[in-house]
C-alpha cells in the first residue's frame, strides 16, 4: 500500500506537475509571513490568518491532486495519512514526510517534516520564538482544508518546530468526525 | 514595593527564558550561516503550490485594500522583499561576482539573469520607450507566476504582475538605479497574460548616466 | 602579530549595521575608527563608478591606517581599517563576509539596511578574520 | 463527439453549462439548473439504493452515464463531490480521460484563479477557451 503510494506520488510529480523554481516559492512565502507579522503585529494572530490562508489553499489543492493522479477516495485514515504524506506533499512541495505516532484508536497520527522547504533559510526572531510563531503553520490549514473536502473533520497542528528549537518538526492530525455525505446539501 | 519586585522579577524570567531559546535557536543561525547558497539546495517545487499560495496572497491582499492601486502596492511591496534576495543571490551565483550601476546593465542584468533564476527562460523583450528616454519595457509573454488567474472585467485595470514589478523594483533600487516599476496587461494574440513591466528611472539615474557617458 | 582591525557593514543609507575590533581591543578607538570609516564612504562613493568589482581594495589612508573597502552588488559597504596592506587576504575575508551577509539577509525576518545581531554572525566573522588577517 | 458539458458543485449546484455544437438545444438558464438538481439528487439516490455493501472500499459512485436512443450522457464524479456531465452521441462509450482532464482545467483555471469564489459559476475566459480546445482535440 505504502509502495503504491510513493508510486503514485512520484509519477504524478514526474509527469503530471508543471514546476518552478523553488527559492522563488520559498522567498514568496517568507515574505507573505513577513507582511502579515507588519499587518497584524502579534505572532498568534499571524498563525491563526496563516492556518486560515492554508485551509483556503487546502479545499482546494485537494482537487489539484485528484485530478492529478489517479487517486480513488482514501478509504480509512490510515491510507488517508499515506496519501498526504507520498502524494500530496510530494506533488507540491517536492518532499515526503514521515507518518508516525499513530494514537492507539488510530484517529491521531503525526507527519514528520524532515525537509520543510518553506524553512530554508529561515530563522526566527527570538521574539517570535517566545511568542509560538509557527512559520509554518499554513501547511497545518491546507492538510485541515483538503480532510474537510474528503469529509474528515480534523484538528491539525504543530507540537514541535525546529525553528523554535525543537529537534524535529511534528505536525499532529487528529480525526474529530466524518462529515455527513450521501444526501445533498439541498435540492432546491 | 511588593508588586514591583515581583514585575522585576517577572522581567528577569522573561529575560532568562529568551536567553534559553537563544541557546537553542543559535544552533540554528550557525546552520543557516554554514549552509552552501552557491547552488540551490533544492530545484523545483510545483507550479500548483505557487499558484495556491499566490492565489492566496492576492485574496488576503484584497481584503485589506480599498482599490486596485492599494492592491497592486501591496503586492509590489511582497514582491520587493522577494526581488532583495533573489537578487543578491543570484549575483553571488554568477561566475564573477560584480556589480550592475549602469541602467543598461542592470536592465539587461534583470531581463536575462534574474528571469532565469525566477522563471527559467529569459524575458520575451526589453525595449526602450519611444517616447520617454527615462523608460524601459521588460514584456513577458506567459508570466508562469500569474498563468491561472483571470482578471474579472469589473477590476480591468488590475495588473497580478505587480508583484513581479516589485521584484524588479528591488533589483534596481539595488544597482543604485532607482525606478517607479508598474506593470501592465497588454494581451496579445493567444497570450492573454502577456505582461509589460514598465521602470521609469529616476531624474539623477538619468543625470549621472549623462554624466558618466560623457566622462568616457 | 599585533595587528589591530576594525571591520564595519555599512548600509545604503550610510548607517552601520554592523562593526567590530579584531585583534587587540582599544577602548578609545572606536569612535575614531568609525569617523575614519565615514569619512572614506564618499571615496568609496566616487570609486565604486569606476568599475564592476566588488573589491575596491584600499580606497583611503589616515595615520597608519589603511581603509580597504568591499561594495556588495546591492551596495551594502564592508569597510576594514587596517595597518599592513593585504590585498588577497583582505578579499578573501571581505568575500567571505560577503557571503555571511547574504546569508543573513536570505532569512525573511532579516530586513535589509538594520543592524545585524546574530551572535553566529559575529562568531564567524571573528573566525575568518583568525583565518585571513592574523 | 462531445456535445454539451455541465459541472456540477457539492451541493447540487450548476457552476458551468456550455454548448459545443448545434446539435443539442440551448437548455434556458432556469431548465439548465433544474437539470443539474435533478441529476445531482437523482445521482446520489442511485448509490443509495445500490445492492454494493456501503464499505467505503466497495461503495458505489453513483451515475456513471444514462442512455438514450441518440444521445449518452456520461457523469464523472471527483473524489470531493464536483461533478462533470458531458452529453455526447452514442459512440462515445467511454469519456472519463476527457472528462479528467476538464477536471484539471477546472482546478488550474477556476481553483487556482484567486478571483473565483468556490461553489460559484465559473466565468472565466481562460477556462472557456481550454475548455473549447479539450473538445476540438477530443
Amino acid at each position: 500500500m505504502e509502495k503504491q503510494y510513493k508510486a503514485i506520488g512520484e509519477e504524478a510529480w514526474k509527469n503530471n506537475a508543471e514546476k518552478i523554481n523553488a527559492e522563488l516559492f520559498i522567498f514568496t512565502y517568507g515574505s507573505l509571513v513577513v507582511q502579515l507579522v507588519k499587518d497584524y503585529e502579534n505572532y498568534s494572530a499571524v498563525n491563526k490568518q496563516l492556518d486560515k490562508m492554508g485551509y483556503n489553499i487546502g479545499v482546494r489543492m485537494v482537487d489539484d491532486m485528484m485530478a492529478r493522479t489517479s487517486l480513488e477516495r482514501c478509504t480509512g485514515f490510515s491510507a488517508t495519512a499515506e496519501v498526504i504524506a507520498k502524494v500530496g506533499f510530494k506533488l507540491f512541495l517536492n518532499v515526503i514526510p514521515t507518518v508516525a505516532n499513530w494514537s492507539a484508536d488510530a484517529k491521531e497520527f503525526s507527519l514528520i517534516l524532515d525537509d520543510n522547504p518553506l524553512n530554508d533559510f529561515c530563522e526566527l526572531p527570538p521574539k517570535a520564538v517566545a511568542d509560538g510563531l509557527r512559520y509554518s503553520n499554513v501547511l497545518c490549514g491546507v492538510i485541515r482544508g483538503a480532510l474537510e473536502m474528503m469529509q474528515m473533520q480534523t484538528e491539525v497542528e504543530y507540537v514541535r518546530d525546529v525553528l523554535c528549537g525543537d529537534d524535529v518538526s511534528e505536525i499532529r492530525v487528529k480525526l474529530l468526525r466524518m462529515l455527513d455525505e450521501e444526501v445533498p446539501a439541498s435540492d432546491d | 514595593m511588593a508588586s514591583q519586585s515581583q514585575a522585576q522579577a517577572q522581567a528577569q524570567m522573561h529575560a532568562q527564558s529568551l536567553m534559553k531559546l537563544d541557546n537553542k535557536t543559535s544552533k540554528r543561525s550557525n546552520m543557516l550561516l554554514e549552509q552552501n547558497v552557491s547552488r540551490p539546495r533544492r530545484d523545483r517545487v510545483g507550479l500548483g503550490a505557487f499558484a495556491f499560495l499566490f492565489a492566496e496572497i492576492i485574496r488576503y491582499s484584497q481584503n485589506r485594500v480599498l482599490g486596485i492601486q492599494d492592491l497592486e502596492a501591496k503586492l509590489n511591496e511582497i514582491g520587493q522583499r522577494v526581488g532583495v534576495r533573489m537578487f543578491e543571490l543570484s549575483m553571488w551565483r554568477e561566475k564573477t561576482v560584480h556589480r550592475e550601476m549602469r541602467v543598461l546593465q542592470t536592465l539587461v542584468f534583470i531581463n536575462t539573469v534574474v528571469w532565469r533564476a525566477l522563471f527559467d527562460k529569459q524575458a520575451d523583450s526589453l525595449e526602450r520607450s519611444t517616447e520617454n528616454d527615462d523608460e524601459y519595457m521588460i514584456t513577458d509573454n506567459e508570466p508562469a507566476v500569474l498563468k491561472y488567474i483571470s482578471v474579472p472585467k469589473e477590476m480591468s485595470s488590475f495588473s497580478p504582475g505587480a508583484f513581479i514589478s516589485g521584484i524588479v523594483e528591488a533589483i534596481a533600487r539595488c544597482c543604485q538605479c532607482p525606478a517607479r516599476v508598474t506593470s501592465h496587461v497588454v494581451p496579445a494574440d493567444g497570450l492573454p497574460l502577456r505582461t509589460v513591466i514598465l521602470l521609469k528611472f529616476d531624474k539623477e539615474v538619468m543625470d549621472r548616466e549623462k554624466r558618466l557617458e560623457a566622462g568616457k | 602579530m599585533s595587528s589591530t582591525y576594525y571591520f564595519a557593514i555599512v548600509g545604503t543609507n550610510d548607517s552601520p549595521l554592523y562593526e567590530t575590533e579584531l585583534g587587540v581591543q582599544r577602548d578609545e578607538s572606536k569612535y575614531l575608527n568609525q569617523f575614519i570609516v565615514h569619512a572614506a564612504l564618499d571615496l568609496v562613493d566616487d570609486a565604486q563608478f569606476m568599475s564592476t568589482a566588488c573589491y575596491l581594495k584600499t580606497v583611503d589612508r589616515y595615520n597608519d591606517w589603511n581603509v580597504s573597502a568591499y561594495v556588495t552588488p546591492s551596495n551594502i559597504r564592508l569597510m576594514l581599517l587596517h595597518e599592513a596592506k593585504a590585498d588577497d587576504a583582505i578579499r578573501l575575508f571581505f568575500t567571505d563576509c560577503h557571503e555571511l551577509y547574504l546569508k543573513t539577509l536570505l532569512n525573511p525576518f532579516y530586513e535589509p539596511n538594520t543592524p545585524i545581531q546574530s551572535q553566529a554572525f559575529d562568531v564567524k566573522v571573528n573566525t575568518l578574520a583568525k583565518k585571513y588577517l592574523f | 463527439m462531445i456535445h454539451a458539458l455541465f459541472i456540477i458543485n457539492r451541493s447540487g449546484g450548476l457552476i458551468y453549462s456550455k454548448n459545443f455544437t448545434q446539435q443539442v438545444a440551448q437548455l434556458s438558464s432556469n431548465e439548465a439548473l433544474i437539470f443539474a438538481g435533478t441529476f445531482h439528487g437523482i445521482h446520489a439516490l442511485a448509490s443509495r439504493i445500490s445492492p454494493a455493501p456501503k464499505r467505503d472500499s466497495v461503495k458505489d459512485t453513483g451515475i456513471q452515464s444514462i442512455d438514450t436512443k441518440n444521445f449518452r450522457i456520461h457523469c464523472y464524479q471527483t473524489p470531493t463531490g464536483i461533478k462533470f456531465i458531458a452529453v455526447t452521441d452514442l459512440l462515445q462509450t467511454k469519456l472519463s480521460g476527457a472528462l479528467n482532464k476538464a477536471y484539471t482545467l477546472y482546478c488550474d483555471y477556476a481553483l487556482k484563479n484567486p478571483f473565483y469564489n468556490l461553489e460559484m459559476p465559473i466565468r472565466s475566459e481562460m477556462f472557456d477557451t481550454k475548455l473549447h480546445q479539450l473538445v476540438q482535440s477530443h
